[in-house]
Parts: C-alpha cells; sequence; structure tokens
C-alpha cells in the first residue's frame, strides 16, 4: 500500500487546513486535496469507477460549485465573527468532536481487531460491469429514487436561486433612447466621459485632460481615483517652454491647492 | 484491453511517458506555429516566416522570450493561489494523455521488448479524461480569484460556468460510443472501431462533441473566458513571463487532448484512413498508426483554427443558452434513440445495416429542421432613407446611388 | 483494511469538529461534505474486504445524493447572502421565528 | 428565410476564409524589401538650404506654434555678420536676413507626422522627407536635433556660418535668384 502511504497524510494535511483555513478559498481547495486524494485511495483499492466518479462529481463539479458561490457571494468574510454567541462553544464543541472521533475509533476497532467473517476477495476486473450490474439490479429502487431526489433538488435550487425581476429590461435602443431623453430634459451628457490626458502633457488616467484654454477637466479623470485623492495636476507650462514633460506632479489634495507654486 | 497494461517494466513506462511529454511540447510549439500561419493565410497575411525554415521556430522564440520576462506577483494577489494556478493548468492537461492510445502492440527497437503506443489504460479511460480535464478548470478559475483583479475574476467566473455547462454536452456525446462499443476503455473503443468508425452511426454525437470541445477549450468562437474586448485578458490578465506561458501551453495542450479524444472515440483511432488499409497491408501495424493518429488530430486542430479564422465571438447568454437549450437536449434525444435501437439489434428485431444507418438519418432529420425553421418575424424597422438627408442629418450616398450619378 | 477505515474515521471527525466550530456557512457546509468523503472511503474499504460491490455503489449514491444537497444548500446560502449580506451561521438564529 | 438562407448561408463563411487561404497574400517584407513610399508621405522632418549653403529657417517659431502635439522646440537667434569693433563674430550668419534658428528640436515621441508646421512654415524651410524609420531604444535619440535635420550638403553649398553669397540683399533669396557665377582668378 504505497499509494497510502503517501496519499493519506496529504489528505489528512489538508483536511486540517479545511478546519484551520482563514479565507473560504484556501478552505475549499483544501478540500479538493482531499477529495482527490480520496479519489486515489479508492483507485488503489479496485475501485476505478468511483476513481472517476468521484473526481468528476466530487472535485469536477461540486467543488467548482462552491467555487463559484465563493466568488459569486464574495465572501472574504475576513476573520469570523469575534464575539462568542455562546461562550466558551468553541472549545466544546472541538472537545465534543475529537471525543466522537475517539468514539469511533474504539468502535470500529473493535470490529477490526475481532476480524471478519469474510476472507479477503480479489480485487474484480469487471469493476464497471459489477456496479452497472448492481445498479440496474437489486439496487434499481435506490437508483431511481436518486434520479428522482436529483430531479427536485435541480428544480429546489432554480426556486431558491430565481429572482424576480420587478421592472422590465431596457434593451439596448431604449437604453441609448433614455440616454437622450436625460439629456434634453436634465442635460446630462449623453456620450461617454472624456478621456483623461488628451490634452495634457501627461497620457496617465490619473491627469485631467486639459480644455483648450488650458483648465483640466475633472470629469474626465474615473471616479474611484478622485475619491481616492489620487488625481495628480500637470503642471501650468506656457505653450512655448516645450520639451519633455516635466515629471515633478504633485498629487491633488482635496483642498484644491493651485498648480503654480509647482510649476 | 491489452494484459500489458500495469505489469510493464519500469523502464518502458518511464520511456513512453517522456516520449509523450516530448511529443506534446514540440506539437504544441508546431500548432501555435500552425495556427499563426492557417489564420494568415485566411485573413491575406504570411504568418510568422523568418525563424528557421518557414518561421518554424517563431514559436520556439517566443518561448524563450516569455521565460526571460519579468515574473510580476501583483500585489493584491493571493500570493499561494495564484503561483498554484499555472501549474493546476499545466499537469492535468498532460496527465489526460496517458490514456490516449497512438497505436497498437510495438516492439521497441534495439529490445525484444514489446508494449502497447499507449502509456497506460483502464476499464474507465474516457472518465478518467473527462475527470482530469475538470481539475484543469480550477487553474482557470484559481487564477482569476487570486489574481485580485475584476477582469481576472469575471474571466474566471465564465470559464467555470462555461466548461461545467459544456462538459455535461461533451459526456452525453460519449454515453452513446460506450453503448456501442461497450466499454469506456480507449484501447477497446479504437479496437471496436475496426470495421466501421463512429462518426458515421453516431453523426449527432460526433457534432455535439466537436462543438462542445471547442466550448471546453475556450476557443474562439466560444473564447469568453478571455475576450480581450471585454475582460482585457480573462484569467491571465495579471499573469506574466512563465506562468503566462504555462496557461498558453495549457490551452494548446487541451487543443490537442480533446482532438486526440475526438479521434480515439469517433475517427477509429491510430487506423489508417478509409482504403489505405485495403491497398497496403501493413498500413495498421507497427509505428505507421502514429502518423494517422497524428494526422488525425491535426485535423481536428485545423477544424479550431478554421473556426477561429471564420467566427466572431459569441454574447455569453447566447453561449449558454446554446449550450443547455439545444446541445444537452439533443444529445439526450439522441441517446435514447441509440438505446432503443441498439436493444432492438441486440434482440434481432431489427438489421445491424439500419442501426448504424441511424446516424446518417437523424442528421439528414437535423438538417431539414434547421433548413425549414422559419425566422421569427423582426420588428419593422424604419424604412432607411437615402440620398443626402436623413432626419435633417447629411448621410453618405449609396455605392448604387453614386454610380448613378456617374452615369 | 484498517488503516483505510482509520483514515475515513480521522476525516469524519475533522468534518464532524468542523462543522460545530466554523462560523461561515460555507464552510460548514464543505465540512460536511468531508464527513461524506469519510464515509465513502469507509464503504470503499468494505467493500474491498468484503470482496463485493455493494459497498462501492453506496458510495456512489451517497455521491449522487451529495450532489443534490450541494445544490440545494449552495442555493440557500445565497438567497441568505441575497437578504441578509452575510453568510455567518450565528446571524441565522432568526429562523426559528 | 430560405431553406438557403437557413442552411447554405451559416456555413458560406467557412467557404470564403478557406479559398481566402489560396490566394496571394498582400504582405509586404518589410526589413527585407523596401518598398518606396508615396511621394507624399509624410516622414521624418529635414531643414532645407538656400543653394549657398545658408539655412532657410529664420527661427520664427510658426511650426512649434502650429504643432498640435507640442513636439517641436525652436529658439531663434540674430545673424550678426560684424561686430561694432569691425571683427567678424564668432557666432556670424546662419541665414538671410535677421534671425536664424539656433536650436530646433522636434521631439518624435510626440510628433504624429501631420504636416501641419510644414504648412505653417513661412520660407519653406521645414519639408518632410519619406524616411520612416524612426524607431529607437532611447528617449533622448529620438529627440532629433538641427544637426539631424538639416539637409546634407549639396555640391556648390558652403557650410554656414559665412556672408550671404547669392545676394547682399536677403529679399533676392527669396525672389529665386541663383548663385552669381564665380570668376576664375577670384
Amino acid at each position: 500500500m504505497t499509494a497510502f502511504g503517501v496519499v493519506a497524510p496529504i489528505v489528512v494535511i489538508a483536511a486540517l487546513g479545511l478546519l484551520f483555513a482563514r479565507k473560504a478559498v484556501h478552505a475549499a481547495l483544501s478540500l479538493a486535496v482531499v477529495m482527490i486524494g480520496l479519489a486515489v485511495l479508492y483507485a488503489a483499492n479496485g475501485a476505478p469507477f468511483l476513481f472517476a466518479v468521484q473526481i468528476i462529481v466530487y472535485t469536477g463539479a461540486i467543488m467548482m460549485l462552491f467555487l463559484f458561490v465563493v466568488m459569486l457571494v464574495g465572501v472574504e468574510s475576513g476573520p469570523e465573527a469575534v464575539t462568542e454567541p455562546l461562550p466558551g462553544q468553541r472549545v466544546a464543541a472541538a472537545l465534543v468532536g475529537l471525543g466522537f472521533g475517539a468514539m469511533l475509533v474504539v468502535g470500529v476497532g473493535q470490529v477490526v481487531a475481532n476480524g471478519f467473517a469474510v476472507p479477503v476477495a480479489a480485487v474484480e476486473d469487471d469493476n464497471v460491469e459489477g456496479l452497472a450490474a448492481l445498479m440496474f439490479g437489486p439496487y434499481v429502487l435506490a437508483f431511481q429514487f436518486t434520479a428522482a431526489l436529483l430531479v427536485t433538488a435541480v428544480l429546489g435550487a432554480m426556486v431558491l436561486a430565481h429572482q424576480e425581476r420587478l421592472t422590465p429590461q431596457l434593451s439596448q435602443a431604449e437604453h441609448a433612447a433614455q440616454r437622450i431623453r436625460d439629456f434634453g430634459t436634465d442635460g446630462k451628457h449623453p456620450g461617454n466621459a472624456p478621456t483623461p490626458g488628451v490634452y495634457a502633457r501627461h497620457n496617465a488616467v490619473d491627469a485631467p485632460a486639459l480644455l483648450p484654454d488650458g483648465t483640466p477637466l475633472e470629469s474626465s479623470v474615473p471616479g474611484a481615483l478622485v475619491r481616492r485623492g489620487q488625481v495628480i495636476r500637470p503642471p501650468v507650462t506656457g505653450p512655448g517652454l516645450g520639451g519633455e514633460p516635466s515629471s515633478d506632479v504633485a498629487p491633488r489634495t482635496d483642498d484644491e491647492t493651485d498648480g503654480e507654486d509647482r510649476s | 484491453m491489452s494484459p500489458l497494461f500495469g505489469n510493464e517494466p519500469l523502464w518502458v513506462v518511464a520511456l513512453k511517458a517522456f516520449l509523450i511529454f516530448v511529443i506534446l511540447v514540440v506539437y504544441t510549439l508546431f500548432n501555435i506555429w500552425l495556427e499563426r500561419r492557417v489564420v494568415a493565410r485566411m485573413q491575406h497575411r504570411v504568418g510568422p516566416n523568418v525563424h528557421g525554415p518557414f518561421g518554424l521556430l517563431q514559436s520556439l522564440a517566443d518561448g524563450v522570450k516569455l521565460a526571460l520576462k519579468e515574473d510580476i506577483v501583483v500585489k493584491a494577489a493571493d500570493k499561494v493561489v495564484y503561483v498554484l494556478a499555472p501549474i493546476l493548468a499545466t499537469i492535468p492537461a498532460f496527465l489526460a494523455w496517458s490514456v490516449i492510445p497512438f497505436g497498437p502492440e510495438v516492439r521497441i527497437p534495439f529490445t525484444d521488448t514489446v508494449t502497447p503506443l499507449q502509456l497506460t489504460d483502464m476499464p474507465v479511460a474516457v472518465l478518467y479524461v473527462l475527470a482530469v480535464t475538470s481539475i484543469g478548470v480550477y487553474g482557470i478559475v484559481l487564477a482569476g480569484w487570486s489574481s485580485g483583479s475584476t477582469y481576472a475574476l469575471l474571466g474566471g467566473l465564465r470559464s467555470s460556468a462555461q466548461v461545467i455547462s459544456y462538459e455535461v454536452a461533451m459526456g452525453l456525446s460519449f454515453v452513446t460510443v460506450f453503448l456501442y462499443a461497450g466499454t469506456m476503455s480507449t484501447s477497446e473503443i479504437v479496437a471496436a472501431q475496426t470495421d466501421l468508425w463512429y462518426f458515421l452511426p453516431l453523426l449527432p454525437s460526433f457534432v455535439v462533441y466537436v462543438i462542445s470541445m471547442v466550448g471546453e477549450t475556450n476557443r474562439a468562437p466560444f473564447d469568453l473566458p478571455e475576450a480581450e474586448g471585454e475582460l482585457v485578458g480573462g484569467f491571465h490578465t495579471e499573469y506574466s513571463s512563465l506562468k503566462f506561458a504555462l496557461f498558453f501551453l495549457a490551452e494548446y495542450i487541451n487543443m490537442v487532448t480533446v482532438s486526440a479524444l475526438a479521434t480515439t472515440l469517433f475517427l477509429g483511432g491510430w487506423r489508417a484512413p478509409f482504403g489505405i488499409a485495403q491497398v497496403w497491408e501493413g498500413a495498421n501495424e507497427g509505428y505507421w498508426p502514429v502518423l494517422w493518429f497524428l494526422g488525425k488530430t491535426l485535423f481536428f486542430i485545423f477544424i479550431f483554427i478554421w473556426l477561429r479564422g471564420t467566427l466572431p465571438r459569441m454574447r455569453y447568454d447566447q453561449f449558454m443558452a446554446f449550450g443547455w437549450k439545444i446541445l444537452i437536449p439533443v444529445s439526450l434525444g439522441w441517446i435514447f434513440v441509440v438505446i432503443v435501437l441498439r436493444k432492438l439489434q441486440n434482440e434481432g428485431s431489427i438489421d445491424e445495416v439500419v442501426v448504424n444507418g441511424a446516424g446518417v438519418v437523424a442528421a439528414v432529420l437535423l438538417v431539414a429542421v434547421i433548413a425549414l425553421r422559419r425566422e421569427k418575424p423582426t420588428p419593422e424597422r424604419p424604412e432607411q432613407a437615402t440620398g443626402s438627408a436623413h432626419e435633417g442629418f447629411p448621410v453618405p450616398l449609396r455605392y448604387d446611388e453614386t454610380k448613378e450619378d456617374a452615369r | 483494511m484498517s488503516d483505510l477505515l482509520s483514515l475515513s474515521m480521522i476525516l469524519f471527525s475533522i468534518g464532524a469538529v468542523g462543522v460545530l466550530v466554523r462560523r461561515n456557512a460555507l464552510i460548514v457546509f464543505m465540512c460536511v461534505e468531508l464527513m461524506l468523503n469519510g464515509t465513502n472511503l469507509a464503504f470503499v474499504a468494505f467493500a474491498r474486504e468484503h470482496g463485493n460491490l455493494d459497498g462501492q455503489l453506496a458510495a456512489f449514491l451517497v455521491m449522487v445524493v451529495a450532489a443534490a444537497e450541494v445544490v440545494v444548500g449552495l442555493a440557500i446560502i445565497i438567497a441568505i447572502h441575497r437578504s441578509r449580506g452575510s453568510i455567518s451561521v450565528d446571524e441565522v438564529r432568526q429562523v426559528r421565528g | 428565410m430560405s431553406v438557403k438562407g437557413n442552411l447554405w448561408d451559416p456555413v458560406a463563411g467557412f467557404g470564403v476564409t478557406f479559398r481566402t487561404m489560396f490566394k496571394k497574400v498582400v504582405t509586404e517584407q518589410y526589413p527585407f524589401e523596401k518598398v518606396p513610399t508615396a511621394p507624399r508621405f509624410h516622414g521624418r522632418h529635414q531643414l532645407n538650404r538656400w543653394p549657398d549653403g545658408l539655412e532657410k529657417c529664420i527661427g520664427c517659431e510658426l511650426c512649434a506654434w502650429a504643432c498640435p502635439a507640442d513636439a517641436i522646440y525652436v529658439e531663434g537667434a540674430s545673424n550678426v555678420d560684424v561686430l561694432p569693433d569691425g571683427s567678424p563674430d564668432a557666432s556670424g550668419r546662419f541665414s538671410p536676413g535677421e534671425r536664424y534658428g539656433r536650436v530646433y528640436q522636434i521631439n518624435y515621441l510626440r510628433c504624429i507626422l501631420c504636416g501641419l508646421c510644414i504648412e505653417a512654415c513661412p520660407t519653406r524651410a521645414l519639408t518632410m522627407t519619406n524616411e520612416y524609420e524612426l524607431a529607437d531604444d532611447s528617449r533622448e535619440a529620438l529627440i532629433y536635433e538641427k544637426s539631424d535635420l538639416l539637409a546634407p550638403l549639396l555640391p556648390g553649398m558652403t557650410e554656414p556660418p559665412h556672408e550671404m553669397l547669392i545676394s547682399d540683399d536677403h529679399q533676392d533669396y527669396y525672389r529665386g535668384k541663383q548663385l552669381p557665377i564665380v570668376e576664375a582668378g577670384e
């Protein structure tokens, strides 16, 4: 059982990673490692079909769904709740869990120590055929029930995750018409925001464009940069100075310091 | 399945694994060159033609250049996952090739050892390929997440949804092959196609597979995870240097992998094309089958390139709707038909010819449905004004009007 | 045999502790999956020991049920996140109202 | 829609790309075969000279003012033939008339080769050549100085500074007067 010797420690470490990971994605990754490790163990123990199914279903579909939800929900929940709603719950829970594990070890250990009535059989060659014969033979009812369960689960998930639209979705043409209407009533500029730095001596997004009269156009800089205070003010230079653009530009502060002392 | 699988001496296994690695890397370099040349020809260009004969060394030069570039780890990245992701994308791409049969049993030169031209085989080989490719998606998803960039995250999310969706259609198209071959082992599937390649009796499955393999490998026109017009580069936006090269390598190997799988499942694997084996006895013996195999794979690579040269990128909702509302229902219906036909054939109610012709009939029916489809009436467009004014704005003359004026 | 079983028990226990200790609903859910995986391993080990495939079939059915469960569970988590903006299990104690 | 529209049109595009593969390519093998540009191609600038070698540029800066990309920098200076004490001045005469361009720089990192400077130039000192290989690996190298831009000396031209050889009246230059025939023995 060389496979076991290699895989088992990896699996246990990854499982512990699930317990201690701070980020949900790291937890999901370590669980994926556990699942792949288990798949290898299945393959080593005469279950090649389960090996494939384990990876396709668990690693490929279920864990991928987990990752998908983690990213969709954006759960970088950060540190988990600091305040304990039930004092001492974690310690108690850990103790209970470990006690449970110990109980299992004792219970199953007894069974193993007493030995099995059935002798160890050789690994079957016709794993897939054997499983199929079982699945569509004695276990056909269970198989059908799981199929029904899957269909029900899909419907349930759709109902749960579905959100009714409250307002009709605007088409592209309607959006365009709405923009023009806004322009007519409120004077809101219908086109794209002007690009930053077009007439300026800079070509970075944090430099506002200069209007033909030389004044900077604040609305040309992305709003996020304005809020972070990362807009630079190009030095005021006369048109005849020419040459290389000067590089010492001051980050604009909120109190609107004038650029003149910098030129 | 040959009894040799799993019982070969270690050096034979190591040799075969090494050869597969070498073939894949060289084939990737060749494919990148081929794609650039062929797409260039389709666009009236020449493509890379400077380095080496016909520019063959271009991709090698590009690879060296890529490796020597500065390796950037973004500040907002999750370091461990960020480094892990490209590795996770690449390794499964190689792993899938361990069950692809390149040829029959051959004698290794200078020795007496006889070995099949396939690293290994297992009763669930095709499922194994599916499983391994589904691990490869992790690389893309994690790259998207760990980059700490919106574009990359959206690319990664798109990709996971896309690959999961199209894997369903892909798996369903395999089912009919399993029903015909009665096995999931690749070497036995190839052996079952001695008389008739499966693309003919299973034409609908073949078409579904070819479409879903393009979706599965994120290639044009389904290259939405890296739609450079919308998402800059998608999941690999923040990657550079060797890490980016690994993604690139993985994408091209995946392309070859799905092509090789299509060859194995539908085009008779390493068997010589129709006619050659009848004329020439030795076509299916020795090392010649490797040639047929690589040739058939190249055919699919060309299809990939041709698609890229012809079709524009689809919109994401159209793409998902196509996968879920057309490919999967069609596959399911077709599987049902195949099950019924096989059952009838096993009971002896119908002839084998009928079963083998079913695919062609089904394909003809599908084409007829498409041909006779009626377009939804589009809402009336206002009459396009011609001439020099349209709602008060000047418009250019239409081409035929300028000709009128010239006369 | 016994080492496979002990591994499965270790995994099950770690999963159980995780369910009890972690607060993030998603991670709690993953721990449940870990417990299921642990039992699956035991099934496979027993199947090998007994020389028949019933255990493997049971593991297969567990996987299918797990898939169904995950689909519904994740949908519930998304629904909770939508209405509350948090998926900490402490926040959803009010569901009993 | 017709049967043809449903069936043939979606695949017709594949035929187009496939057929294009066998057509003649339009690529020019640039670094190996240099195809001449169109005669009016806007390439790198050139500062022209009068037939006697004096520069046409008068340092008026009109080109710099016309430049939309702010790529041209000019500093004018006065031509001085003779100092008040009678000795020839070190700066000397570079162009007919009062002024010449002492510093003339074009920054090809900024230049968009639009040709507005050419239109602005009153003496046709500034014109454009067909040279288009304007790539370099340093920023400094792409700021062309006057020495880089000046047209080469043709036969009969003398490197300035020197006095006006065509005529003592600079107006004659603009009227197109040619070099006086130099008599033998002088």
